[in-house]
């Protein structure tokens, strides 16, 4: 369905959802855009960078929370979570699409994550398409793209006076329901635009084998070459979309249990208790993190586990740039597969 | 508030050499004060003071051996120079140093420890309440997790 | 809205029920547990299965991943033996009778029992890793099991005697007809009557027949490493050696990320994995 | 600028002649804005070498990375410079196994100043003899005074020079006033005790907790962080107000004597957090109260390992 959304009645929407919901949008806050509730009178910041500094995956598992609080005498209650209803909105696909990616790892058959479905069943996503292309991503090249609608409601494309919606759920349909619907001029301006942006993304790297040569190549000098001048710290996984590691900690000042983000690129992320630790060094480590995103997820739901968002290229503070360690592994030696 | 401020002791082990003054400490401390022995005043962690001053303490005192009478020779010392720095480096940050003193306490004064804590009590009284870094809620008896 | 009362990560409430020391150094100590509520024994029973292994947390101080040593049968009761290493494990070691502390599982898969039946068993451990392989054999031990598997094998290496784990049962168990059993101990002492030798020579010596039947392996992954190409070099094909793997856990759901092998989790697809998947994924232990 | 092309000369020059087994330097980065540290083995190798004013990190980081007794070729600034000292002084690797090329350094540009005036898309960025920068971006061209875009760091340096390097490459550059790096603690310690700690707060909690100011930091080498702890936890782990500041009071109070004020802390930050205004109080008490200076003289140890008893301290008897 493709309805027509004026610039200047979005506030009017905007706080008409907020009766509902709690809109999150994302604000210009200090120094950078955070996705942050709606307060009266506030606008979200679309122009600064396309993305949000921290993505929004944190909306859905926050940098921290707890899971029980331990009452006195050995005894532990759970923490509820928040489950008020929450509407996002302006979230880029590549950020979106990682949403659902994350939504495998947490709602399995057999092991549901409870703070995350409670949250993930209380959130309405209304995306926000690129139709500028941005310089460190390479969503097209991952299988993801700047209009891609996995994981949300809605999608926006901005067309300079309005934007053009596309509902994409039931749910979406609803919240746009007093729209009018767009011309079919105004349709195909709007696919027009999309193409555009699309094919000016270019493609990074070579995708098609790729899993095969990161899987052929487990020991191989290409790991110490790659991971050389990386620094071990957690900027590129903390601020990856698809990023879900984490850690339980025992906090005894404040008699809470929580989890944590956590990096696989940290020496503790794999540190036994013998002293014994899988991957001692950084080479492994970036191995890790690599063959996770385009060799695991492979494996684990025929998808790479990266949306291309770049934020890992743009903030590396070496300047390491996944997609240059990429072309390389597109070199490796590879032998056909028998199968 | 509460008009009685939280307060954190660190004391030498050593330093109390009337064993009535140590007994006092030990057994009939106020409840405002929380107090933690150290085997001196060197043992003393700039995390310790941290713990107490997140924890809610309003005011921290460290009581060590005067010059020349540590136990382990320069504890004091030592300590008096990481911990006059950590005051001042607090203080650019917002817990005021008049909130951190240090103390040396000669042996051979009886009963100086009750009214050092008594003026430094006092003294934090009027400074009323320390909020900019207490960012955890002050425990019953003192915040410090020493 | 989901029923946030069954989070995975809440701990089932248990308190001790017997606690002593395994090995003559203390640094082995069994813990028997028993559930705070009827209810959760039940439904603890009915998801166990040997080689399971479950997340005990001593609050304020973590958990900590340990392979369950009881079998069903034997009782309202779930047996671990923790070394000491880390802090979680000195603190299971300073529990005593009726303390309380949380569990969570039973977690991972276990061995795969129903498709052992019939079959030749060889159970290789070492050390304390033994644990789980003492639950199966425990487990097949019940008269309703025992019928179902062939000839039993236990190979059991430990670096000295006093550190043999589960004594009383395991000198029973020499004079059981319906098992051999070959303990091991690295260096000479006296009065050992068993082999001295390490765990992958004890093996050699032994011969075990790989005619219709499967090996269990586990033990620390020095003694896994020579373990197995032992077994193979034996006849044992890749799919009929069985290996329990460990790595540091947190979440222990597939979650938290930490204990991945390639694409799986140890914590949900394993722990057990036969060499023949093993060899299928990389080297990352 | 040094010359590019005496750097090379001099690193192949090391390498060839077996000084040192590798030297480490920078290479250009995959996207513009960031030149990586990178490491040579070979003379053919260096011919990627470059160096500029976007080369943001201190190298020093690497030393306790490499293996303790490899002999190694590094370029250095003054700040760097002074890390190896420090490093040296504190028997992470033995000064005789560094072969030092030393460049007098005329600041490192932060790339977030850049990105503020031009927008994230940057695709060149041209240094020019006459302290201009021009950046080509997606939004057009800019032309940038240099001095404008300078790290805050590097725009109070007192020692751009290279203090104890093995050869300097360029002409040595006057040195700085302590008195600038002075202002900006006098200037903070001026405001009111309450914006002290909003300002704080405000740059602490916004902290995720990915230690990239911990790793970039060539100072911050220790086995095991006092956050990483089990028993006992010292500081809360997680993203609480606590343990946000508690990890910035004390990662900044544990380069108490042994900052160098390089602001590498800064420039990995992916949530731009200013942390130099806490080590700058630190090195300037070091300086005001025991008149030490990082690294100057290697020689000389830092103030919190040595006792005197008549410190000149709040705390008297």
């Amino acid at each position: 369905m493709n309805l027509i959304l004026k610039k200047d009645e979005l506030n009017t929407l905007l706080t008409a959802w907020r009766q509902d919901y709690e809109v999150y949008a994302p604000q210009s806050l200090q120094k950078f855009t955070h996705f942050l509730p709606l307060q009266d009178g506030a606008e979200p910041a679309f122009n600064k960078a396309h993305n949000t500094r921290v993505p929004p995956k944190a909306l859905f598992l926050p940098t921290s929370e707890a899971l029980l609080k331990f009452t006195r005498f050995g005894g532990y209650e759970q923490v509820p979570t928040e489950t008020a209803p929450r509407l996002i909105f302006g979230i880029r696909p590549c950020d979106a699409h990682a949403v659902t990616m994350l939504d495998t790892v947490f709602e399995q058959e057999r092991y549901t994550d409870p703070h995350w479905q409670a949250r993930r069943e209380a959130t309405v996503t209304i995306g926000l398409g690129c139709h500028e292309p941005c310089q460190t991503g390479f969503c097209t090249t991952v299988g993801s793209g700047p209009f891609n609608h996995a994981g949300l409601d809605a999608i926006l494309t901005d067309l300079g006076e309005f934007y053009l919606v596309e509902t994409l759920t039931e749910q979406g349909g609803r919240l746009f329901s007093q729209l009018d619907a767009a011309s079919e001029m105004q349709a195909a301006q709007a696919y027009e635009l999309q193409q555009a942006a699309q094919a000016g993304m270019p493609i990074a790297f070579e995708t098609e084998g790729l899993k095969q040569k990161l899987d052929q190549n487990f020991v191989s000098p290409y790991w110490e070459e790659v991971s050389r001048s990386c620094l071990s710290c957690g900027v590129c996984t903390f601020l990856c979309p698809t990023c879900f590691c984490f850690d339980i900690v025992d906090e005894t000042q404040r008699n809470e249990r929580v989890r944590n983000w956590d990096s696989c690129m940290f020496r503790t992320y794999s540190l036994e208790a013998s002293g014994h630790n899988p991957r001692p060094s950084r080479v492994e480590r970036t191995r890790q993190r690599l063959s996770h995103k385009f060799t695991y997820w492979v494996d684990q739901i025929n998808q790479i586990g990266c949306t291309g968002c770049g934020r890992c290229v743009r903030y590396c503070p070496v300047g390491l740039d996944i997609r240059a360690m990429l072309r390389k592994a597109n070199q490796l030696p590879s032998e056909v597969a028998h199968a | 508030m509460s008009e009685t401020p939280n307060l954190v002791l660190f004391q030498c082990q050593w330093c109390l050499f009337a064993p009535a003054d140590q007994e006092w400490v030990d057994t009939q401390l106020p409840e405002n004060i929380h107090h933690a022995k150290v085997p001196c005043t060197g043992r003393i962690n700039p995390l310790y003071l941290l713990n107490a001053v997140q924890g809610g303490a309003d005011g921290v005192m460290v009581s060590g051996c005067l010059p020349e009478q540590c136990h382990f020779k320069t504890g004091n010392i030592a300590a008096r120079r990481q911990l006059d720095e950590f005051s001042d480096y607090l203080d650019h940050i917002g817990y005021e140093q008049d909130r951190i003193r240090f103390l040396w306490l000669d042996l051979q004064d009886r009963g100086i420890i009750q009214k050092e804590l008594a003026a430094f009590e006092a003294q934090i009284t009027a400074l009323g309440p320390a909020r900019n870094l207490a960012t955890r809620a002050a425990q019953k008896a003192g915040g410090a997790n020493a | 809205m989901p029923d946030q009362a069954h989070s995975p990560y809440l701990p089932i409430p248990m308190h001790v029920l017997h606690a002593y020391y395994e090995s003559t150094d203390r640094s082995l100590k069994t813990l028997e547990l028993s559930f705070d509520n009827p209810q959760d024994a039940r439904d603890f029973f009915a998801a166990f299965n040997p080689g399971q292994f479950c997340l005990l947390s001593v609050f304020g101080k973590g958990e900590s991943a340990l392979g369950v040593a009881s079998a069903t049968w034997e009782g309202d009761f779930v047996r671990f033996t923790a070394q000491k290493m880390g802090s979680v494990t000195t603190a299971l070691h300073e529990l005593k009778p009726g303390d309380s502390l949380g569990m969570r599982g039973p977690l991972g898969n276990g061995f795969p029992l129903e498709d052992w039946k019939g079959k030749d068993l060889v159970i290789i451990g070492g050390g304390c890793a033994f644990s789980t392989l003492y639950a199966l054999t425990k487990h097949l031990h019940h008269p309703s099991n025992r019928g179902d598997y062939g000839k039993m094998t236990v190979i059991y290496g430990t670096r000295t005697s006093g550190l043999c784990m589960y004594k009383q049962d395991i000198a029973a168990w020499h004079q059981r007809d319906d098992m051999e059993v070959h303990q091991a101990i690295d260096v000479p002492e006296n009065d050992w009557l068993h082999h001295v030798g390490y765990v992958p020579d004890v093996v050699k010596e032994v011969k075990p027949s790989p005619v219709n039947s499967v090996a269990v392996v586990c033990g620390p992954p020095i003694m896994t490493k020579f373990t197995l190409p032992a077994l193979v070099e034996l006849g044992f094909s890749p799919e009929a050696i069985f290996t329990s793997l460990e790595k540091r856990m947190k979440c222990g759901i597939g979650k938290c990320g930490r204990c991945n092998l390639g694409p799986n989790y140890i914590c949900k697809d394993g722990p057990v994995f036969s060499l023949a998947e093993l060899n299928s994924l990389p080297a990352d232990l | 600028m040094p010359d590019l092309d005496a750097l090379k000369a001099e690193a192949k020059r090391v390498l060839d002649e077996g000084i040192v087994e590798i030297v480490i330097g920078f290479k250009a980065g995959d996207t513009p804005l960031h030149p990586q540290p990178a490491f040579f083995r070979s003379a053919a190798e260096v011919d990627q070498l470059v160096y500029g004013a976007l080369c943001q990190n201190n190298l020093a980081t690497y030393l306790t990375r490499q293996p303790k007794t490899q002999k190694i070729g590094m370029l250095v600034r003054g700040c760097e410079n002074r890390s190896i000292n420090a490093l040296a002084f504190e028997g992470q690797h033995a000064r005789e196994n560094l072969y030092l090329i030393g460049i007098p350094c005329e600041g490192i540009i932060d790339w977030r100043k850049i990105v503020e005036q031009t927008g994230e898309e940057v695709i060149s960025v041209v240094e020019q003899s006459d302290n201009t920068i021009l950046v080509e971006a997606m939004s057009g061209y800019y032309t940038l005074e240099k001095a404008s875009v300078l790290h805050e760091s590097c725009a109070r340096c007192i020692h751009p020079n290279p203090v104890s390097a093995d050869v300097v490459i360029g002409e040595p550059l006057p040195e700085g006033n302590p008195a600038m790096a002075r202002e900006k603690v006098e200037a903070f310690a001026g405001l009111p005790t309450q914006e002290r700690t909003a300002w704080f707060r405000q740059e602490a909690e916004r902290c995720i907790r990915c230690y990239a100011c911990r790793e970039a930091c060539p100072m911050c080498y220790c086995e095991e962080c006092f956050v990483d702890h089990i028993t006992p936890r010292w500081t809360e782990s997680g993203t609480t107000p606590a343990g946000m500041q508690g990890w910035h009071i004390v990662r900044a109070f544990h380069q108490t004597g042994r900052c160098t004020s390089c602001g590498a802390c800064e420039r990995a930050c992916p949530m731009d957090i200013k942390m130099t205004y806490l080590t700058e109080k630190l090195n300037d008490d070091m300086r005001q109260k025991y008149g030490f200076e990082v690294g100057m003289d290697p020689t000389v140890p830092p103030p919190f390992s040595t006792v005197t008893l008549d410190d000149k301290s709040r705390f008297v008897i």
